[in-house]
């Protein structure tokens, strides 16, 4: 199947991943509303993504108490009829990556569900950083840039972090984020929510 | 002829409904039967507060459709007790007289809620405990505006809070022991979670022993030891017993807590007899040591475990985690791992704070995140979680656990920014 | 008996266990011990260099595992990614398994499954009612070297002798090479690569990609590189050994010829030839030093495009360095092939590159055609003493598909297919597609359902090599080990020379196939008294082939008529007298018969030129149906240029047409970058026409090699391998490269 | 404690000609079917004009001194051993895929049981003391297993001679060896 490819070395943290998530969720650029997360530790610490992996044994499965969480043998996603969490929690303690958390403006805890088949983040995603592949695609296309590094063709640019989304770059996302949810979407909104962001990271330390 | 199975299970809860449907998975072309001893097809016993409080309705605590388990191609025969196993013929024998034949056997006879049976009056009318449905039908055609819930476990504070929902205008938790829920938190954190309750109308009395129940025909008080309190009803949550009757008659070796005892299979001390959930005692992921986990997730896990193992497969349950987990109405709680008895005063380091109405309490055991407790919010639990597994793991010769470095075991905000950056690299 | 193996009688049922090198071998598969019952020493018999020694674990008369033999002194133990793959090969489920009768229309590939005794009786049949109509010659038969032995050939030939049927002759592979290269020197030889890896100073390679042809000369290679030698590759494709070269030359397409006259040029111009050698071991130098006048380096710059600061540097280097020239197959496969040879064995022996353990000339091992040479007593088994043998026609096999539309009096009828994949390795694809739906009668025996089966109208299943005998040495060591059956064929397979004999007894030949015959006594009767045949059969081998027919260091001395390196050859040159062509004793340089200089015309239209590498993940069309080769080879990809990319649009990973007058490819993946020069396009030979990624559907056929066979339509009554041979011209291929409207991304 | 030795596997890119033979031995050894690829051989392109070549890197599990995977692993299913190979114990995988995000080098493999698996360095074999398969049968003696002791001994045996010999300067001046 294929799946979110995180690949921490092309991220910028510029967090357009989460803002565009939680515009579709609840029409406000609001990261505490995603259900994608990219967590970071420091400027050159390294990056993680807290999604919903769509683990083949989820630990989900088993924590959730009221078997609302499901894994579909013939998609392989993990679905949730979330209409009917009692929001126990089971599942946000027990998920080894931290993919699930109760959204404020549901009562229910969720996670990604890939948006169907097209995930939107990877829509946005300026750097290439998240890939929507199969696992064969995403660790071919990883040996091969490795490759590019060690020999040196073109794979030092790579190597370095990749910098923030550009005006133009918000803009593209930002016509994105509205054509695939039918509004218009301000791209000063998203370049702000992103700064105030970095902001609180800087004062959190990190 | 004798009906006959390849995988038979005994317990349609949890823990028998998952390993029904992993051996389903694993090797579909075996048979697999699953018994029940209620008419009812596995439901969330965690989702009973609910269902009393009124929030969810009955269909809502289903699990499984009786139709999801045809579908599977599962035998399911619930309203059927077990009278006794007979391993040597690989038989089980129903109350009906009837004998089944198993090839593999799972035993998922779950447990049953502590009584105390002697005490005066805890067979009156109005003594109720919350372990089935029925219990809770029961209380809810019972009726009443006054409870005392006695036990500050999970079923004490969810009883609690769901009578309070449901209505009643006094409810009064009484523990017996110094704090609420002494087992899983400190007294600091314990007093929080009191704070909170009160907060919601439920009247919380500690260090306060129940001696008796008051009444004639029917409950209407209970007394400690410093009062009477009246009441319409008693709920008991004083705690719950491995329901291991079937197994000692039929030779299965118990553990030295009581249950059953597997290994990390899931494999008991008999050949071709497995077990899981409520029943068995496992390995405590964090101390490594004998445990018995009475939770859903411990249940379904092992379940699916014994089940797969059942119908060929490899697979090990690495054991589980004491959870405290109650998130209902306002009321969130968490505990894991040690509290601050468990470890020794030299090597304890406690900080606790808190920030925007969250209570956060973490216990470092020579430098390692050794235990959690919060109150007020879930945020970071999957990390604290992840810590205290990988914590866990630190005899081992390649173990990634790290302390927290002195500089950083000033606050909780410095221990949490310095967890959140060892998750990765 | 199991399902997967059904008795037929007339099949052989031998002991196998003979074989076993060693019994009760225990062997690791996906982590877990397996006791094989035996392990059997036999090798490979592809159509490649190397003939690598093999060591393969049976048990439960299945193949589980397959090993290189450590002992073979060439091969050491290793072997290349097909080699490994067969067991997955030999094991597929898709193999066919049973005879099948088509049902449905040629192409659609519909069948029933009938009995050997069906089809048996429906080839007799056939072919006996062609016979009678037509007479015998309207049979013939189409093999080549899918599995290259050349025993089973031999029986075949026996009876396709007793019938009467037209005889295949040629190879579309290398002759060309071969009739330049046996014009300048005679017979032909190679020297052990260890030889030449103690001795050489300069390794000159050309039209070689090692990577997927000769993996086992790399360990040669590196220990001449690494004691200090230089390699230099011509090739006009960034190739794995043109990565590990001090030199890459890259000419454009058909050009090689050139290169090397340019470079003899400056040889000769700046007095650096071997003067001693060229006194005491040549004729016709003055003829040849007359012709190179021309080829100044700035006019072979221009015709090659290569900086001719690389040519004089190369020519300086091979004139004063000890050169061991390894010429390989694909700077033949041009119309002007056979030149381009005679040039570079010229050029070889302008630097005295003959005869010496660090300087010598490799082109190919006269036990490449041992029946030929007489290593191999071919007639002994194809012309039975006492028989009756008519004189049949010949068909040239490099232009079957001409024979088969042109051939009268009578008209090919019929034709038996094994070895070989007709449709998908003979160029213009569309054309041999018509050829094949004129036959009456077209049986291919097959592993697998391939291009050819959809054709057929019977399909008989066929062994994989590893369950039948053969003998193939190699044609670039000297190494030589007799192929056994390690197995018993599962299902209703049959070795191929059992199924010759059986059709042969059915046919009235009795006397000629005894049932008692076994491959082994086939095998035996061809090697013949050449060399000690028990020390190269399992459990014993390999064994050097014998100083006679493999020196150890060749050209000491060359049987060409003169007794001497011929720079102007007088066996081109008679042979010249006699037949059409392009027979020229010296290695005058003419453009291919399809590019950019010969056909400006046709080049504003087709401006790309395409050559075909053979990749290391097939031998031609084998093995692209596996999952292993399929998830390594992905997709059919074409390799262009940057600047060509751009200029149409095309980038990375984009699909795009190939099309030229004779056919188009779509949905080819493009891969754009350093591969080729601007102008030059590659993709891989051998991929099946029904997987849409052949590129035969583009390439002409233009038989190289000095003998005009399409003037006689490919129907020969006389022909000389050596000096008449063809090759496809593959690589003189014209086409225009666009992108694709629909992207698959999109 | 006492350390083992660390045993790694080295690829000598200078002499990789890109055979993929380690791919299909690799495959056989650990009966893999089309996949997993435990490993893979890349190509990289580099140069311009007359330094333009194919480089070929085989990919197998690099079996890191500090591996990221076992670090980002949350299930504990991998390990590293004493002598230095990274191993997965596959019952213990959930199939989360942190491995593979966090490896540097996208080896982790998903089969089609969703459990990661990847190259073991053909353990079972170095317990016998044989090398592992793609070692041992690499055509172009490309693949090494051994200490990193013993590695940089073998590659200094490989290269220093050249070095000397200087690849053909000398001989262009008039000193050929002839």
């Amino acid at each position: 199947m294929k799946r979110l490819s995180f690949d921490p070395a092309r991220c910028s943290l510029c967090g357009a991943c989460a803002l565009a998530c939680s515009l579709s969720r609840c029409g406000r650029p609001e990261p505490a509303e995603s259900r994608i997360r990219i967590e970071c530790a420091g400027p050159d610490e390294p990056l993680r993504s807290a999604v919903c992996a769509h683990c083949e044994q989820p630990a989900c499965v088993s924590a959730c108490m009221r078997g609302i969480i499901e894994k579909d043998e013939k998609s392989g996603l993990v679905t949730r009829r979330w209409e009917n969490c009692f929001a126990c929690g089971a599942c946000a303690v027990y998920c080894p990556v931290g993919a699930s958390s109760q959204e404020p403006s549901k009562k229910a805890f969720t996670a990604c569900d890939l948006c169907g088949g097209d995930p939107l983040c990877v829509a946005v995603c300026p750097s290439g950083a998240l890939r929507f592949e199969e696992d064969a695609e995403g660790s071919a296309r990883r040996r091969s840039a490795y490759a590019g590094r060690f020999f040196g063709s073109g794979g030092d640019k790579a190597q370095e972090r990749p910098g923030l989304p550009s005006q133009a770059d918000w803009e593209r996302i930002a016509s994105a984020v509205g054509g695939r949810l039918g509004v218009a979407v301000d791209p000063e909104s998203l370049a702000d929510a992103c700064s105030r962001q970095r902001k609180a990271w800087e004062e959190e330390g990190m | 002829m004798d009906a006959c199975f390849d995988i038979l299970i005994i317990g349609c809860g949890a823990a028998g409904s998952s390993a029904a449907f992993a051996a389903k998975k694993t090797s579909p072309a075996l048979s697999v039967c699953v018994l029940g001893s209620e008419d009812l097809p596995v439901y969330s016993a965690p989702a009973l507060p609910d269902l009393l409080s009124g929030e969810l309705s009955r269909e809502g605590v289903f699990v499984r459709e009786r139709s999801d388990y045809e579908s599977a191609g599962i035998v399911l025969r619930l309203g059927e007790t077990v009278r006794a196993i007979d391993p040597e013929r690989r038989e089980v024998h129903l109350e009906s007289g009837e004998a089944l034949r198993y090839g593999e056997l799972i035993l998922a006879t779950g447990s049953q809620p502590i009584r105390l049976r002697r005490m005066q009056g805890t067979d009156l009318p109005g003594n109720f405990v919350m372990k089935s449905m029925a219990d809770v039908d029961a209380m809810a055609a019972y009726g009443g505006s006054r409870a005392v819930v006695v036990g500050s476990g999970a079923i004490g504070l969810e009883g609690s809070m769901a009578l309070k929902a449901r209505g009643f205008e006094q409810v009064t938790l009484v523990e017996a022991l110094d704090w609420l829920s002494p087992k899983s938190l400190d007294k600091e954190t314990s007093d929080e979670l009191a704070a909170v309750l009160e907060s919601f109308g439920v009247e919380v009395l500690t260090g306060e022993a129940v001696q008796g129940v008051l009444g004639e025909t029917r409950v209407t008080g209970v007394r400690t030891a410093k009062r009477d309190i009246p009441c319409d009803l008693v709920l008991w949550g004083i705690g719950m017993r491995p329901d291991v009757e079937l197994a000692k008659a039929a030779g299965i070796p118990l553990g030295q807590l009581g249950a059953i005892r597997v290994d990390e299979r899931m494999c008991t001390g008999l050949s071709h007899v497995y077990a899981c959930g409520d029943c068995v005692e496992s390995t405590d992921a964090l101390t490594g040591k004998p445990a018995v986990h009475l939770f859903w997730e411990p249940a379904q896990r092992g379940g699916s475990v014994a089940g797969a193992n059942a119908a060929g497969a490899d697979e090990v349950y690495q054991g589980s985690l004491a959870v405290f987990l109650t998130n209902k109405g306002g009321l969130s709680i968490l505990a894991l791992g040690k509290t601050a008895r468990e470890i020794t005063p030299e090597e304890r380091v406690i900080l606790q704070e808190k920030r925007d109405g969250v209570f956060r309490r973490l216990l470092l055991e020579d430098g390692y995140l050794a235990g959690v407790q919060t109150v007020g919010s879930l945020a970071d639990a999957d990390l604290l979680c992840a810590v205290l597994k990988r914590n866990a793991e630190r005899s081992n010769g390649w173990s990634l656990a790290v302390p927290v470095p002195e500089e950083c075991r000033c606050s909780v905000r410095d221990v949490m920014r310095f967890l959140r950056r060892q998750r990765r690299g | 008996m199991s399902e997967t193996f059904n008795d037929i009688p007339w099949r052989r049922q031998e002991d196998l266990d003979a074989y076993a090198v060693r019994r009760n071998v225990p062997v690791w598969i996906g982590g877990k011990k397996v006791i094989a019952d035996r392990v059997v020493k036999t090798c490979c018999p592809h159509n490649c260099y190397d003939t690598c020694g093999e060591l393969v674990y049976v048990k439960d008369e299945k193949v589980i595992k397959i090993e290189g033999d450590p002992a073979h002194p060439i091969t050491k133990g290793h072997l290349c990614l097909k080699g490994f793959a067969n067991v997955q090969k030999i094991n597929s489920p898709d193999r066919v398994k049973y005879p099948l009768l088509r049902t449905g229309e040629r192409g659609e590939g519909k069948f029933r499954r009938i009995s050997w005794d069906e089809a048996m009786d429906w080839m007799v049949d056939k072919i006996q009612s062609i016979q009678k109509t037509y007479g015998p010659e309207a049979i013939l038969e189409y093999c080549y070297s899918g599995n290259r032995e050349h025993m089973a050939k031999a029986v075949a030939g026996r009876l396709w002798n007793l019938m009467g049927a037209s005889k295949l002759v040629g190879s579309f592979c290398l002759l060309s090479g071969v009739a330049g290269s046996v014009g300048c020197v005679g017979s032909q030889y190679t020297m052990d690569p260890q030889v030449w890896a103690d001795h050489a100073q300069t390794l000159f390679l050309v039209g070689r990609n090692c990577t997927a042809t000769n993996p086992h000369i790399f360990p040669f290679l590196y220990r001449a590189k690494e004691r200090g030698a230089t390699i230099i590759v011509v090739d006009p494709y960034a190739t794995g050994v043109a990565a590990k070269a001090d030199i890459h030359l890259r000419p454009r397409p058909g050009t090689d010829g050139a290169l090397a006259l340019g470079m003899i040029h400056w040889i000769l111009a700046q007095g650096l030839e071997d003067k001693v050698f060229i006194a005491e071991k040549t004729t016709g130098f003055e003829e040849l030093a007359a012709y190179v006048k021309e080829w100044t380096p700035e006019l072979t710059e221009r015709v090659t495009t290569v900086p001719k600061e690389q040519i004089i540097r190369t020519a300086e280097i091979l004139a004063k360095t000890d050169a061991m020239f390894e010429t390989g197959y694909g700077q033949q496969r041009y119309s002007n092939g056979h030149q381009t040879q005679q040039a570079l064995a010229c050029l070889a022996a302008v630097c005295g590159s003959f005869g010496k353990p660090s300087a010598n000339y490799d082109c190919i091992s006269g036990m490449a055609f041992p029946g030929i040479t007489g290593f191999a007593n071919g007639a002994a088994v194809s012309a039975p003493k006492g028989a009756d043998i008519p004189k049949t026609r010949l068909v040239n096999i490099a232009a079957v598909a001409r024979a088969v539309h042109e051939a009268q009096d009578p008209p090919i009828k019929g034709i038996l297919s094994y070895r070989g994949g007709l449709i998908s390795q003979q160029p213009d694809v569309d054309y041999t597609i018509e050829a094949v739906k004129k036959l009456d009668m077209f049986v291919t025996i097959e592993q697998f359902m391939t291009d050819d089966t959809d054709y057929a109208d019977l399909v008989l299943p066929a062994c994989h090599y590893l369950e039948q005998y053969g003998v193939h040495p190699s044609y670039w060591h000297n190494w030589h080990q007799i192929l056994v059956p390690v197995c018993q064929p599962p299902y209703e397979c049959v070795p191929d020379a059992e199924i010759f004999a059986q059709l042969g007894r059915r046919l009235g030949y009795e006397a000629y196939f005894p049932r008692e015959t076994s491959g082994l006594d086939w095998c035996r009767m061809l090697v013949g008294e050449q060399c000690d045949f028990d020390a190269i059969v399992s459990p014993n081998g390999p064994a050097r082939n014998p100083e006679k027919w493999c020196p150890e260091v060749p050209y000491q001395t060359f049987d060409t008529p003169s007794g001497k390196f011929e720079f102007h050859s007088s066996l081109l040159e008679e042979r010249g007298k006699r037949f059409a062509g392009h027979y020229d004793p010296l290695p005058v340089y003419y453009e291919p018969d399809e590019s950019v200089e010969a056909t400006p015309e046709l080049a504003k239209k087709y401006p790309i030129n395409i050559i075909s590498q053979h990749p290391s993940f097939r031998t031609h069309s084998q093995y692209y149906n596996l999952p292993w080769i399929r998830e390594i080879e992905g997709e059919a990809r074409v390799f262009l240029s940057r600047k060509d990319a751009e200029a149409r649009g095309i980038r990375d990973g984009d699909k795009v047409r190939i099309f030229n007058d004779r056919g188009q490819l779509e949905n080819i993946t493009a891969r754009v970058g350093i591969r080729l020069k601007p102008g030059v396009a590659e993709m891989s030979s051998g991929m099946w026409v029904k997987l849409g990624g052949s590129v035969n559907k583009l390439t002409k056929l233009v038989p190289a090699g000095p003998r005009d066979i399409l003037a006689e339509d490919g129907i020969l009554t006389e022909y000389d391998p050596l000096l008449d041979g063809n090759t496809g011209s593959y690589f003189n291929t014209l086409v225009e490269i666009s992108r694709m409207e629909e992207q698959p991304w999109k | 404690m006492e350390v083992r030795q660390q045993r790694i596997l080295y690829i000598d890119p200078a002499r990789c000609m890109g055979c993929r033979a380690c791919e299909t031995v690799c495959k056989l050894e650990n009966d893999l079917p089309a996949g997993p690829r435990y490993t893979m051989v890349t190509e990289a392109e580099t140069g311009e004009g007359e330094t333009e070549k194919l480089n070929f890197l085989p990919v197998p599990c690099q079996h890191c001194g500090d591996a990221p995977c076992v670090r980002a692993c949350p299930t504990g299913a991998l390990h590293k051993r004493e002598d230095g190979v990274v191993l997965t114990d596959r019952r213990k995988c959930v199939g989360c895929h942190e491995c593979l995000w966090a490896c540097p080098f996208g080896v982790p493999q998903f089969a089609s049981d969703g459990r990661m698996s990847k190259c073991t360095m053909c353990v079972h074999r170095l317990d016998e003391g044989t090398l592992p398969a793609c070692a041992a049968n690499c055509p172009a003696e490309a693949i090494l297993c051994d200490t990193v002791e013993n590695i940089s001994r073998i590659l200094r045996e490989r290269y220093g001679k050249t070095v000397f010999c200087g690849p053909f300067a000398d001989r262009l001046n008039g000193e050929a060896a002839r």
